[in-house]
């Protein structure tokens, strides 16, 4: 278990009488690229939502890198190193992209608390900043207010920022839904890269199974808060039960 | 009746959906498939008027309804159940049924007798107000009030999601027993088995636009097609 | 060639000022110092409002605290304007910190309410310690000491020599803002006001860099009040009243919420407007109304705002 | 000992219930329109004025007053409804407080210039202008009348809300607006009578103040409506029984405190807000509500 | 974001010639006194008279304005003081003190008003005094009334700028005690404004009352603050305490609303004695009409039917045909006001404010309130106001002072040099 980067165990929640999460046990190792699937109301949202310390769960441990981080407040687990990207582009509208990177880069760089220096004028946040912008394929739009991006490119802007963090674990929620080819490729390309470096360990939750299969060494499958599939891709593809969720229960 | 025509709606400044063109015939129920995020849901409150049309043409039994209040869509006979269901959680089961037909004022089979016959459990939970309800209780609510409101079309959001396959099984005949009364249908769902019980033809959206259309039948048989736009 | 013509706007606004102050009359003198007392409470202000999007109706308790921290401290303690001004600060600033504490749990209109319910205790404190405060008389005739900076003693007794004092301080403050937007903790403030969420997934504790936000325009509003004292020589408990507070918000909603120039454009549009409109008519609260109107329904975006979007609809087309 | 409690209970009450007849409105406004509404108070000095005038000038029966007046305050409430709110429902709350504001200023001096600066003695209203005798004290029989008023008003309220379908519509189109525009609720116009309906209640208000105060200022709108802010907030936004149930508190903690812990006054109630605030920002009285 | 393109030096800079041109300022400059006074009289006579004309109060700065204008129109059609035209604009008070400094100031140095009259409040009084003293220009203050005005401002901090022709808080305060000592009561209680107005004058009630008549009691007091609706919680109060007597100076609407509702509750059924120092105020008397209650001790600082003088019932009747009312106690001292003026203007032959103060002080002044004399000290200018009961007259819609006592301003004033023995009132052992 020293691979394990993130432990969970048996971690419950419920809204109402609607159980999202039931004593989920599983660990991500570092390094591993796994994604999550499953239908519509699986609870791989929830299940992200109180990983990264949105939602507090009802009961359960959460251990990263060995420390239990179950009631950790978010910006603490982010600065340990475990961070996010969200389902619909969450982004600073109004300001520039790179207003939008920085803000993650001041935060780990640790300057995020001074008044009086000017960002701009920050020759390491601009590096940082210009190769985050540089890698997700935006820098040249460095100055562009992000509202004013295609969907795409707000999407890939939204795993920069996740990026800018240095998370050791990420977690990607959709991160190419509503990308065109070209945008789909560079994202697709970066994750592959970063995750090759072992700098990152990404965890991915896609509805899009192209990107799923040629992506992932692992797959776990959500269905009603249980994980009900969990393995390699091809695994996981012959798994009747997943196949069984997907397509609909035979109801004749 | 309904002749949908390259529509684009956009989200702020994301395009969402891309010349959709659609036909749902009277009398028909048609599936629009799809993975999350395709642009289903956006189709159904695009014709709704609920996430407006930037271009494009919505005709519905002749009239052209993009442009057209929700409210306006509404009396002119389309409803809508949406996918997170929204039934008013302040009223009672009874005052959700009653206020479609009382503010649509458009008079036909349904009525709230009718509904309670098609879905006993809200009969038992008449006086109970909407956020006590389970999500299966929800949904009949919900499309109990659709049909309330009298329509000859009606807009389904994921009427199969969540639901344990006994009730998909229940929900079926009830679509069967729906259609018997003449209402035509567009459904947009995840679960192909259950649109090939229920529908005669189908659309298949992928990144907001139509990538194939064909009967139920012929994208049952499509393995590729399934395999490519809907599989695991 | 834009960023030059900012430089030569406030380059020449400067200069302007240093005129007033040498070449006009006393009551020139005197709204122009209103004004920049006023663009200094509402600069400060506007980090909070403008920059992180939290609308309070409480910091009218922080200038009024400043206020009275430099008339009591030049009544009891020294006269030294400078420290009396050092004293206002830092007394608004920890009352700041105090009620920002509990204030920072809420956002939009709870917030809003919460900073009410706090700046109205403080407003009746102010009111019944009377032994302190002087009641509802407030304190007055507060005389100006001179600065003396140890070689130098620079008297300020005279308005047209105060007037260079405020002006330093309203430089000083513009200075202050101007660092402050553009500096990593700006940025931070920008985040939370377009996206607390992702700000905290940025690794940052919103609530600290809104307090911090809350600190800083309470120190402002703070000097804002000192600077207003030794102007009027007067203070009483009606300037901590939330009615007070709605001035800063006025004025940022009529410059323009997220510019930097919006609250000094405001507060020289709601100082001399209501000055002009006073000298036709009695009913000057009816016309101040019409006015206000039409710039919410006219100028969405404060005239600021309005204007830059103008000049660059004017500026594409030709 | 027994004689000054009853009077001080009775003193809260009614004026609990005087602070609920103008709340309820606003309350209302904010539940389904989700606007904080600082001209309320101007409906309520309006409803007042114009009471006061029917009573005064045109000779017109006080209970005519009570109902001509808010009347014509409905028109005042439509034209600012239809013409200004409606412009700014998209913008954030800043610019609705501001757009109310000048309002209150617009109307206050209109108020000025039509009725004159001073303030005004009201006539007494025959019939309720007695007083009767409790526990070996006067009590006015207007303020008794008042404590009538206000439950019934409350009553009537509730009864509209949950019984009629024009309330049970409000209700809809307050918890899920989109879903009832898809059902085919005209959101705006029913905006617009929600709106209308809310300035007539605090113009009822005002016009029933006018024997109870027994003046009429301009900038009496001012007086009351910082009060029924704080009973909206500790009510619960929104929530008609936490309004009224908190009107009824603050009227209550305001004639107890005036009496037995005098030193604290208006500090009481704005402590009072503020705990409220932080402790249970749903509203004091939220779990009574649901 | 928001002026990219300024540097950090360039800003740097700016600041740096902000300062050093700050510094040069205050080392070098001399203001220009454009301000400075005329050594003739020369041109027009200007008035700058502020008075609270919005919010609840506004009703008083329309009776100000009513007593000066009618004023101004008399003087100039009798051909102005000497020889020059009389002016006058009046600007709002709003009852802030903010805003009653930037009226001066706008006053003396923008439209050059070579006097200035009118202030509401004490807060305003205060704040103003030393503003008006740097000024240089004379202040008669017509209706805020709190003795820290002529005894600290002018009296102690030699602000010789400001003078007061109403009375101040003895007249509420003292002279009310001199009524109470002639009255069966022994136990007295308070309703009162929750400011200094209303905590000084009860102070000098209770201390004069006390020296007066030992052995009475002061058995409650009860707070409102300012903007009450509701007295009923005020009321209860007092009606626990069982006092014999009520004294109070809540003043103008507020009074109005208390006196409705004690008279509901049935008060003054059982406090026979009720002292009500601004209770002869015309707004008061009218907007209480018959519901006023007979037998009330009511006074003002000024009331129409006093003095018995001829020239106070034709300026009575004057006024009613100019503004079809009765003359507010606020009219009677604007319009005072505008004669102690031109006769002091008149007597020096200048309008410079040195020269208008030593004309001032001393100075006796005819008015409808009978004969002024501006003390030396402390420029308060003494003058009697009745006491009396009110009381129904058919001839007039409101009760009315029935029978009238007066205690002369030189028995309850303060005398000055307010210290030592002489500092109370004389008392006649």
């Amino acid at each position: 278990m020293n691979n394990s980067l993130l432990q969970v165990r048996d971690l419950s929640k419920a809204f109402g009488n609607v159980v999202t999460a039931k004593n989920l046990n599983f660990s991500l190792a570092r390094g591993v690229l796994t994604s999550i699937i499953g239908p519509n109301g699986a609870g791989k949202s929830t299940l992200i939502n109180i990983l990264t310390g949105f939602i507090p769960p009802d009961s359960g441990e959460i251990i990263f890198q060995g420390k239990d981080i179950t009631r950790e407040p978010i910006d603490r687990r982010v600065r340990l190193g475990l961070c996010r990207s969200f389902q619909v582009a969450n982004v600073f509208g109004h300001l520039s992209l790179f207003e939008n990177i920085a803000i993650p880069v001041l935060a780990v760089e640790r300057k995020a608390k001074s008044f009086l220096r000017s960002v701009a004028k920050d020759g390491e946040v601009r590096k940082e900043v210009d190769k985050i912008l540089d890698r997700v394929g935006l820098l040249s739009q460095s100055h562009v207010p992000a509202s004013a991006l295609s969907h795409g490119d707000r999407r890939l802007l939204e795993v920069g920022i996740a990026l800018a963090a240095r998370p050791r674990l990420l977690f990607l929620d959709e991160p190419t839904a509503g990308m065109n080819p070209v945008e789909r490729t560079r994202i697709l390309q970066n994750i592959r890269d970063l995750s090759a470096h072992g700098e990152v360990t990404f965890v991915i939750v896609e509805h899009d199974m192209d990107v799923v299969f040629s992506l992932s060494e692992r797959v776990i499958v959500l269905y009603r808060g249980h994980v009900i599939g969990d393995g390699t891709p091809e695994q996981v593809k012959g798994n009747p039960q997943v196949r069984e969720v997907y397509l609909g229960e035979e109801v004749t | 009746m309904l002749e949908v025509e390259k529509i684009n709606t956009y989200y702020d400044t994301s395009h969402v959906l891309q010349n959709v063109s659609l036909k749902v015939a009277a009398g028909q129920s048609v599936a629009l498939l799809g993975r999350n995020g395709a642009g289903k849901t956006t189709t159904l409150r695009s014709i709704m008027g609920l996430t407006p049309a930037k271009t494009g043409s919505i005709n519905f039994e002749g009239k052209q309804i993009r442009g057209m209040q929700p409210y306006e869509i509404a009396k002119s006979g389309v409803s809508y159940m949406p996918d997170d269901l929204r039934v008013f959680v302040d009223l009672t089961c009874e005052e959700n049924l009653e206020i479609a037909r009382r503010v649509c004022k458009r008079s036909g089979h349904w009525t709230r007798e009718k509904v309670e016959e098609l879905f006993p459990v809200l009969a038992d939970r008449r006086k109970q107000k909407g956020l006590s309800f389970s999500g299966g209780e929800k949904k009949m609510l919900s499309l109990g009030r659709a049909l309330m409101m009298n329509p000859s079309l009606v807009l389904l959001d994921e009427p199969s999601e969540g639901l344990a396959p006994l009730v998909v099984r229940k929900l079926i005949e009830t679509i069967g027993e729906i259609r018997r009364r003449g209402l035509t249908l567009l459904l947009a769902d995840q679960n192909l088995k259950f649109c090939r019980q229920v529908c005669e033809y189908g659309y298949i959206l992928e990144k907001g636009t139509v990538v194939h259309e064909g009967s139920m039948e012929a994208i049952w048989a499509n393995d590729e097609v399934v395999k490519r736009y809907l599989a695991v | 060639m834009k960023s030059n013509w900012k430089y030569i706007i406030v380059a020449l606004m400067l200069l302007v000022l240093i005129g007033i102050g040498y070449f006009s009359s006393r009551f020139v003198l005197y709204l122009a110092m209103k004004i920049m007392i006023l663009s200094i409470f509402a600069m400060g202000y506007n980090i909070l409002f403008g920059r992180t999007g939290l609308l309070s109706f409480g910091h009218a308790a922080f200038y009024a605290t400043g206020a009275y921290g430099v008339a009591l401290c030049s009544m009891h303690v020294h006269t030294h304007p400078l420290v009396g001004i050092m004293v206002g600060i830092a007394a608004a600033a920890f009352l700041a910190l105090i009620i920002g504490f509990f204030c920072v749990r809420h956002t939009e209109i709870y917030f809003a309410m919460l900073t009410l319910a706090f700046g109205m205790m403080v407003f009746s404190l102010m009111w019944n310690l009377r032994d302190i405060t002087g009641g509802d008389d407030g304190l007055s005739g507060i005389m100006r000491g001179s600065v003396s900076l140890g070689f130098l003693k620079i008297s300020i007794t005279k308005d047209s020599q105060f007037y260079f004092l405020v002006l330093f301080f309203f430089a000083l403050s513009m200075l202050l803002v101007h660092r402050i937007y553009q500096s990593p903790f700006g940025l931070v403030l920008a985040g939370i006001r377009e996206n607390h969420v992702r700000t905290e997934f940025a690794g940052l504790g919103v609530k600290r860099y809104r307090l911090a936000a809350f600190v800083v325009s309470g120190a402002f509003a703070g000097l804002a009040g000192a600077l207003g004292l030794l102007l009027e020589s007067n203070v009483t408990p009606f300037a901590a009243h939330w009615s007070h507070s709605a001035n800063p918000v006025l004025v940022s909603l009529m410059g323009g919420l997220q510019t930097f120039s919006g609250p000094i454009v405001g507060s020289i549009v709601f100082v001399l407007l209501r000055e002009f409109i006073e000298r036709f008519t009695h009913n000057w609260m009816l016309w101040f109304g019409v006015i206000l109107l039409a710039i919410i329904l006219g100028f969405r975006g404060g005239i600021v705002g309005s204007t830059t979007q103008l000049v660059k609809r004017l500026s594409k087309v030709s | 000992m027994m004689e000054s409690l009853v009077h001080v209970c009775l003193a809260g009450i009614s004026a609990g219930m005087f602070i609920w007849l103008v709340a309820s409105g606003l309350t209302l406004i904010f539940g389904v329109l989700r606007v904080l509404n600082f001209a309320h108070g101007s409906f309520y000095m309006l409803g007042a004025y114009l009471c006061y005038t029917c009573l005064k000038f045109l000779g017109i029966d006080f209970w005519l007053g009570v109902i001509v007046g808010p009347l014509a305050v409905c028109v005042v409430g439509y034209v600012m409804e239809r013409y200004l709110l409606r412009q700014v429902y998209d913008l954030e709350l800043p610019y609705q407080l501001l757009l109310t504001f000048a309002v209150v200023l617009i109307a206050d001096e209109l108020v000025k210039i039509i009725w004159g600066a001073g303030s005004i003695g009201s006539p007494t209203v025959p019939g309720l202008a007695g007083s009767v005798q409790i526990v070996g004290r006067n009590f006015p029989v207007y303020n008794i009348f008042i404590m009538v008023i206000g439950p019934l008003v409350a009553l009537a309220l509730w009864a509209l809300l949950e019984k009629s379908w024009w309330g049970r519509i409000i209700r809809a189109a307050a918890s899920d607006r989109e879903m009832a525009a898809a059902i085919g609720v005209r959101v705006p116009s029913l905006y617009t009578g929600v709106f209308v309906f809310g300035a007539w209640l605090s113009a009822l208000g005002g016009a029933l103040a006018v024997p109870y105060v027994g003046l009429l200022t301009t900038g009496m709108g001012e007086a009351v409506i910082i009060n029924a802010f704080v009973v909206v907030v500790i009510g619960g936004l929104g929530s008609l029984k936490g309004a009224f149930l908190g009107a009824l508190f603050i009227g209550l903690l305001n004639s107890f405190g005036t009496r037995f812990i005098p030193a604290l006054d208006m500090f009481l109630t704005f402590i009072l807000m503020g705990v409220v605030l932080l402790w249970r920002p749903q509203g004091f009285f939220a779990g009574v509500d649901r | 974001m928001d002026k990219p393109g300024i540097k950090r030096r360039d800003f740097v800079k700016m600041g740096l010639l902000t300062a050093a041109a700050s510094a040069l300022g205050t080392g070098v400059m001399k203001p220009v006194g454009l301000w400075a006074a005329t050594p003739k009289i020369k041109g027009p006579i200007k008035v700058g008279y502020q008075a609270v004309l919005s919010g609840t109060l506004a009703g008083y700065g329309e009776f100000h304005k009513m007593g000066a204008l009618m004023a101004l129109e008399e003087i100039n059609a009798a051909g102005g003081i000497a020889g020059n035209k009389l002016e006058m604009e009046v600007r709002d008070s709003t009852l802030a003190a903010p805003a009653a400094l930037q009226n001066v100031r706008y006053f003396v140095d923008s439209w050059e008003a070579d006097l200035l009259a009118g202030v509401d409040s004490s807060g305003q009084a205060l704040a103003v005094a030393p503003v008006v003293g740097q000024l240089d220009r004379i202040l008669m203050v017509t209706h805020a009334a709190t003795e820290k005005l002529t005894e600290d401002e002018v009296f102690k901090k030699g602000i010789k700028q400001v003078f007061r022709i109403c009375t101040p808080t003895y007249q509420d305060g003292n002279a009310a005690a001199f009524v109470a000592k002639d009255l069966p009561a022994t136990t007295w209680a308070t309703i009162n404004p929750k400011y200094e107005y209303g905590f000084t004058t009860w102070n000098m009630f209770q201390d004069t009352l006390g020296k007066l008549k030992p052995g009475v009691k002061f058995v409650a007091d009860s707070w409102a603050p300012f903007g009450t609706t509701d007295f009923r919680p005020h009321i209860n109060t007092i009606m626990d305490a069982k006092p014999e007597g009520l004294y109070s100076v809540v003043w103008a609407g507020e009074l109005i609303t208390m006196m409705k509702q004690a008279q509901q509750a049935g008060m003054f059924d059982k406090i026979k004695y009720v002292l009500l120092p601004v209770g002869a105020a015309m707004d008061v008397l009218e907007g209480l009409g018959p519901e006023m209650p007979d037998n009330i001790w009511i006074s003002g600082r000024y009331f129409f039917l006093y003095p018995d003088s001829p020239q106070n019932k034709e300026w009575v009747a004057n006024f009613r045909k100019r503004w079809n009312h009765y003359p507010a106690y606020v009219s009677e001292t604007a319009y005072s006001t505008m004669f102690a003026f031109k006769k002091a203007i008149e007597a020096c032959g200048s309008k410079e404010t040195a020269q208008l103060i030593t004309a001032l002080e001393g100075m006796e002044l005819d008015s409808p309130a009978g004969k002024r004399v501006f003390r030396k000290e402390d420029h308060q200018a003494m003058y009697d106001v009745p006491w009396g009961l009110t009381a129904t007259d058919p001839k007039y819609p409101f009760k009315i002072m029935g029978k009238q006592v007066v205690i002369p301003a030189k028995e309850c004033f303060n005398r000055p040099p307010f210290e030592g023995d002489a500092s109370k009132p004389p008392f006649k052992s």
